[in-house]
């Protein structure tokens, strides 16, 4: 009742064309950032924000780095936990080799060292798209991994072969290791979250992101409008890959706190991956929603079987974690390939003729 | 359409309360030890006897002495599929219940715990796994990692090549030593004692890596093996690599009595090779089979009860034994924190201090019902490790058999290596706290 | 947009000697034709003709083996769709080929990339300099909407509109290019006599208003005589007549080419 | 220059001095190779047929072989499992038919495909449920299969070729030759091809492409239940299989997703190049190259031929 468009009058393209024409959205969205930015951290416990928010922000953050290549432009990737790598290693020896830069400044250029491993690896989607392209992601992913590993001075040759990340600190405050506040690096994963979603948004709405979709829907008659293969998909690519390398090193620095390179395995792709597809392709909050329901299924299964006492083995509810996500992407598949977004959507639109909808 | 709203609408409601039900807070009366298993994933094989064995100790002290001390243990097991990211979860979701210590069961869980445990004031005990440094107790007070490191192993593997070759390492000399590893932090970290060792004793170091994707299939490693004809292999296996690499080693007929594992490898592993493998070697510590009084408690008051889904067939098996082995620690651990403490519900930082005092010797083990189970554990302040000796197991078709003598550490080249190790990891970490805890006298 | 041409007689684009075969089955043989600035040239001929294969040439999505096209007074035997675009050559496709996960307007708004050129800082903010290119071309989208009266469509995802409005969503993408030759491939195939009369309509609109020059594919040849100025016949990839309406319908080889083909 | 000789002589050298092992390497090569043909294979089928690229047959390797151990732990004989674990197998094939395909029917490729990482993770999931999450023998003796090795004597050394192996390579052909006359003779292999060539034209003669795809899907899971022995009796069965299974992917692309010969060929080209790689040139860069040398091989491949070495060139119509 209250989700009403009637008597907001578009009077000039500008308002159209932006991004939330609906005033209720706008409020809404105002209203998560401030739940986001103030009630959050002054009222959830460290468990809420260490295990839950942190994980989902910067896991959503990935996916939307991987929707921007396989939702937007439709190249299918499975390597984005190597680019998401890629961004943490460099963060880490850009860290070590000049410690007096704030940590913030180097998670932000670690995206760039992603972005160009990202146009590397991208540059045979000229050639070779689909299946065919999947694989050579593929490539970029076990290569990635093996460097990662091989490569000891990504490591600055510890004998963990492990990224331990060093105390760093913002406006005097520790933001990475252990003395870190969970509050505050929530916070500062939520702006850099909330900033890259917001450019994201643009992008997407913009040219550019028309371009994307138009190399996605059709590549061939893209091309005979005039947009060059190419430099569109290495965009996407590099973009993709700025936002998994950001997101990479988000997820060492100020949630792991150290990091074999098998966080950066296939499986994290893969994981990745369903996040984007259960979320719906080519959806900026589908990638939000998707991370939340893959990454809190198993948490909530858990709490679920506590929930009622269950005798019920931690390793069987990882079973029936495996069951359950292998099913629903089955069953979203089957009732709306368009993922959560679109039931999201389809929410929206009932919502604003309730209780008329005829 | 109205399923599908439903369904959205049972999430936000599940996600709601969720986020506002608080963790269920441990009961005052007991003291809460979560269990970081892995009885899921690509090393479960391993994983499950570890779990069983852990689980079942501490739950027949439950049931046999009502607990440690009097007060019942509350066990948790958190499934972490050996998986770093399910593990810290597991460790976010356990700390505010206020365990008294963390066993991680993966060095990958180990090492992002390492720089916690001082801040949330519990203590990890990565039992012969982990960051070997961290058994420098100055620099890491909340860190064990009893009762040798992957260095130590290394060392006594080396030493008892020499002792085959008829004398000390200096009989090192001129051979070729063949290494093959599963390529992560685990595997990799005694590369650079074997290469100090090398240098020092005048042996070729050849490096086999494994990767992990690709545990099961290991030809090449083994042509390369046949190539180079490495006078001794020494593993640092774990998992599916073990099985596949006993499988290789028979099939390019390998002598199996210079093949030799850190303590890692089952029955299971070892009998993959069929005959083949009789002879093949692997360190340990301590006993093998279930003719323990223990051992036979936990089959009368938690596997007969069916208090466990242990499979009966497990019992006594290398790697189940093990687990009991770290309960033994954990349970010593807290009852040393009792008597240094004073209290009944002990908190992570008393378990600190106990662990740290630990001392059990050969009459304890008596009394524990585990006479002869394994040798001495003393740690101090300095040491939480111990370096202490080990021994050689051998496979003879159908068990694991223990070879007479005891191998001991190179402690002077472990220990330098160690301090170094430890003095670059604080360097790296930037400005890491100085120890602050005092020291307790050995109970 | 500029006005029509008093003097209609110069050539855009012209085909010489053009051959274009696949694996050794001939599409098209020698084929030579003009396009003339301004006029509305149809390119007839039975199935298989090599008609569309023709068009495909022309805007540089097929290499022609031998042969030169010269547009613009410039001679390529290369040419990439990428430079066609450039070039001002526009194109519909005889099955529709829109984007379909988008909507009707974004459609039209794609058609307008090569025209935007505000970078990607800009457009990452979308704000400033990006904004209002974004509302520059946004107007000049709305006024071809309007021009082709799909305004209720707007929003739509283009997927689920019926047949008839996806062809004048894909004709409002190619005017959206502000095309010097706009390539029209059976742009009435499928649709009703209503629908039909509309579609012509915006042709002759486009060809008076904007002062395009049109190439296009028919089949019915009713249609194909009320609009055209010229007509090239082809079939079996040979040209075998070109004339104005009229004398290409007198033409004995059309005929005969045409006798016993249902059409 | 130090490095070009190692890159460019040196390895040539190490096959002179020692032949012996070079013929090790190629046999292991070849050995490594049948299987990852024999994964291809799976996929092949069910593309050709259904243009599923069916992302969850390493699973379903896996999810064989467990079942097949599974049974005969439970006291059922040896080839009495098999039968029961063909039977899981067919039930498997009509429960994604009628769960997964019937539904999707009509959707674009990529979600098909993405429907397959759902199976996969299901099966892993499920499987693991069942027969619990450690690694099991394979019941190699009781199914007959030949163990121990024949030593051959040459070049001043010896080559060992593992019974099994030859075993794993004469099934393979057979497997390839039964497919071969399935594929010609019968009346489903038609009714199979005309489905591979046009879904529409197929169903337009009255085949049922419900029945099909239960028959392909099946034919996909023998496929899997033989891989998954014959890789079993190599190492263990145990879910980390499912990974090597990835390495099929490179091989489809060398052989392209439609053919039978390919899938072969592939596999072969995949096998021995990455043994050869790893053993002659993987120790230039510390070893363990093999993760990825595949999937570059692959690449390297694409961008010179992008629709693989048997797929037809493909022509875009507009």
């Amino acid at each position: 009742m209250f989700y009403r468009e009637a008597g907001q009058f578009k009077t000039s393209y500008e308002v159209d064309a932006a991004v939330f024409p609906i005033r209720q959205d706008r409020i809404g969205i105002a209203l998560i950032l401030f739940i986001a930015f103030v009630v959050i951290p002054l009222t959830a416990t460290d468990f809420v924000i260490s295990v839950l928010l942190v994980p989902f922000l910067i896991l959503s953050l990935a996916a939307i780095g991987l929707n921007i290549l396989t939702g937007y432009t439709g190249l299918l990737s499975l390597g984005t936990a190597g680019f998401m790598g890629v961004g943490a290693f460099a963060c880490y020896k850009l860290t070590t080799y000049f410690p007096n830069v704030n940590i913030v400044i180097w998670i932000f250029v670690s995206g760039f060292f992603a972005s160009a491993v990202g146009v590397l690896f991208g540059l045979p989607s000229l050639r070779i798209k689909g299946f065919y392209l999947a694989v050579a992601t593929l490539a970029a992913q076990f290569f990635l991994d093996w460097a990662f590993i091989r490569v000891q001075w990504l490591t600055n040759y510890n004998t963990s072969g492990a990224i331990e990340v060093p105390t760093r600190t913002l406006f005097g405050m520790p933001l990475t290791g252990p003395n870190a506040a969970p509050e505050f690096r929530y916070l500062v994963v939520l702006s850099f979250v909330a900033a890259m979603t917001w450019f994201a948004s643009n992008l997407v709405h913009g040219r550019i992101g028309r371009m994307w979709m138009a190399v996605r829907d059709m590549d061939l008659a893209a091309e005979l409008i005039g947009i060059r293969l190419l430099p569109t998909k290495l965009l996407a690519f590099a973009i993709s890959s700025f936002y998994c390398g950001v997101a990479g090193a988000l997820m060492v620095f100020l949630w792991y706190g150290s990091a074999e390179p098998a966080v950066f395995n296939i499986d994290q792709s893969f994981t990745i991956l369903f996040m984007v597809i259960i979320g719906g392709l080519g959806s900026l909050i589908g990638s939000f929603f998707g991370a939340g329901l893959i990454y809190g299924l198993p948490i909530i299964m858990r709490f679920i079987v506590n929930l009622f006492g269950w005798q019920i083995t931690p390793a069987t509810v990882e079973h029936f974690t495996f069951m359950t996500v292998g099913g629903l992407i089955i069953l979203f598949l089957i009732i709306e390939p368009a993922g959560l977004a679109r039931l999201w959507q389809i929410a929206k639109q009932k919502l604003r003729v309730w209780p008329f909808p005829y | 359409m109205r399923m599908k709203l439903s369904i959205i609408a049972g999430a936000v409601a599940l996600a709601t309360a969720m986020t506002s039900a608080p963790p269920p807070a441990a009961a005052q009366d007991s003291i809460y030890i979560p269990l970081f298993t892995y009885r899921t994933g690509p090393f479960s094989g391993s994983g499950i006897y570890i779990a069983e064995g852990m689980r079942d100790y501490l739950e027949m002290l439950n049931q046999r002495d009502g607990g440690i001390g009097g007060v019942k243990l509350q066990l948790e097991e958190c499934e972490t599929g050996y998986d770093t990211k399910k593990g810290l979860e597991c460790y976010e979701a356990v700390k505010d219940k206020k365990p008294v210590v963390i066993n991680p069961w993966s060095t990958g869980i180990t090492l992002p715990l390492i720089p916690r445990a001082a801040v949330d004031k519990i203590p990890v005990l990565s039992m012969a796994y982990g960051l070997s440094a961290a058994a420098v107790g100055d620099t890491f007070p909340w860190i064990f990692n009893p009762p040798a490191t992957y260095w130590d192993g290394g060392s006594m593997i080396l030493s008892y090549i020499a002792g085959k070759e008829g004398g000390g390492p200096e009989k090192l000399k001129g051979r070729t030593i063949g290494y093959i590893y599963l390529d992560a932090g685990f595997g990799k970290e005694p590369i650079p004692l074997f290469e100090q060792l090398s240098k020092d004793y005048g042996f070729t170091l050849k490096l086999y890596p494994v990767a992990g994707t690709e545990m099961q299939n290991q030809s090449s490693q083994w042509l390369n093996v046949r190539r180079d004809k490495p006078d001794y292999m020494i593993m640092y296996g774990w998992g599916a690599l073990q099985p596949t690499a006993v499988k290789e080693a028979v099939k390019i007929n390998y002598p199996m009595d210079k093949f030799i594992s850190i303590w890692w490898p089952s029955e299971d592993d070892a009998a993959a090779g069929g005959d083949g493998s009789k002879g093949f070697k692997v360190l340990n510590w301590h006993a093998v089979g279930a003719d323990f009084p223990a051992i036979a408690d936990i089959k009368k008051h938690v596997t007969d009860k069916n208090l466990t889904q242990t499979d009966k067939n497990h019992i006594g098996k290398v790697l189940y034994n093990r687990g009991i082995y770290n309960s033994i620690l954990i349970a010593e651990g807290i009852r040393n924190a009792q008597k240094l403490s004073g209290k009944k519900v002990v908190t992570g930082e008393d378990v600190r201090r106990g662990l740290e005092t630990l001392n059990i010797d050969a009459a304890r083990y008596k009394e524990m019902g585990l006479e002869g189970f394994a040798g001495p554990v003393k740690l101090t302040c300095q040491d939480h490790n111990g370096h202490f000796a080990t021994y050689m197991q051998e496979w003879d078709g159908t068990k694991w058999v223990r070879l007479p003598g005891e191998l001991k550490a190179m402690t002077d080249k472990v220990n330098p290596l160690l301090e170094a190790a430890a003095k670059d990891y604080t360097d790296k970490a930037g400005n890491w706290p100085k120890r602050t805890e005092a020291c307790d006298k050995a109970s | 947009m500029t006005a029509p041409e008093v003097k209609p007689r110069d050539v855009l684009l012209s085909v010489e000697n053009v051959s274009l075969s696949f694996g050794g089955v001939k599409a098209i043989s020698g084929v030579s034709f003009d396009i003339r600035k301004g006029e509305i040239r149809a390119i007839i001929g039975p199935n298989g003709a090599g008609k569309t294969s023709m068009l495909n040439v022309i805007n540089g999505f097929y290499q022609p083996q031998k042969g030169t096209i010269t547009f613009k007074g410039e001679p390529r035997t290369k040419m990439r769709p990428h430079d066609a675009a450039t070039g001002g050559i526009a194109r519909t496709f005889q099955n529709v080929a829109l984007f379909r996960g988008m909507s009707a307007l974004d459609n039209i708004m794609a058609g307008r990339s090569l025209k935007m050129n505000k970078n990607l800082f800009w457009q990452l903010l979308r704000y400033g300099p990006a904004m209002k290119e974004e509302v520059a071309h946004r107007r000049h989208v709305e006024d071809i909407i309007d021009f082709l009266k799909i305004q209720e469509i707007r929003r739509t995802p283009v997927a689920r509109l019926p047949y008839g409005l996806q062809k004048r969503v894909e004709l409002g993408r190619a005017l959206a290019m502000e095309p010097e030759l706009l390539l029209l491939d059976e742009p009435m195939a499928g649709m009703n006599l209503e629908e039909k009369e509309d579609m012509s309509r915006f042709i002759l609109d486009v060809n008076d208003h904007y002062g395009t020059t049109i190439a296009l594919i028919e089949h019915d040849m009713g249609v194909v005589m009320d609009l055209s100025d010229r007509v090239v016949v082809l079939d079996h990839g040979l040209k075998i007549a070109d004339g104005t309406p009229a004398e290409v319908m007198k033409n004995q080889n059309v005929i005969d080419a045409y006798l016993g083909v249902a059409h | 220059m130090d490095l070009a000789y190692k890159i460019l002589i040196d390895p040539f050298m190490q096959m002179g001095s020692a032949p012996d092992l070079l013929v090790q390497t190629l046999w292991e090569g070849l050995v490594a190779g049948v299987l990852y043909s024999l994964i291809a294979l799976g996929f092949v089928l069910i593309f050709k047929a259904s243009g599923v690229f069916n992302f969850a047959q390493g699973i379903m390797v896996v999810f064989a072989a467990l079942t097949l151990v599974g049974f005969h732990q439970l006291g059922v004989p040896a080839f009495l499992a098999l039968g029961l674990t063909i039977t899981v197998m067919l039930g498997l094939a009509f429960t994604v038919e009628r769960v997964m395909l019937r539904p999707l029917v009509n959707q674009p490729d990529i979600i098909l495909f993405m429907a397959t990482f759902g199976l996969t993770y299901f099966l892993i999931g499920f499987g693991e449920f069942v027969f619990g999450g450690n690694p099991k023998k394979m019941i190699t003796a009781d199914l007959y299969l030949p163990s121990g090795a024949y030593d051959i004597k040459m070049f001043g050394g010896f080559v060992s070729l593992q019974k099994i192996d030859i075993a794993a390579a004469v099934i393979v052909s057979i497997m390839v030759v039964v497919l071969a006359i399935f594929f010609q003779k019968t009346r489903i292999g038609r009714a199979l091809r005309a489905v591979a060539d046009s879904h529409k034209a197929a169903l337009s003669v009255g085949i049922s492409l419900n029945q099909i795809w239960v028959v392909v899907w099946f034919a996909a899971g023998i496929v899997a239940l033989v891989t998954g022995i014959m890789w079993g009796a190599r190492s263990e069965v145990s879910f980390s299989l499912q990974i090597i299974a990835l390495k099929a992917l490179p091989v489809l692309i060398l052989g392209g997703f439609t053919s039978i010969p390919g899938a072969i060929v592939g596999g072969l080209i995949i096998g021995i190049g990455e043994k050869l790689g790893e053993f002659y040139w993987g120790p230039l860069l510390g070893s363990g190259i093999e993760s990825w040398l595949a999937y570059v091989i692959a690449l390297i491949f694409l961008l010179f031929r992008p629709q693989g070495l048997f797929g037809d060139k493909i022509i875009e119509r507009i």
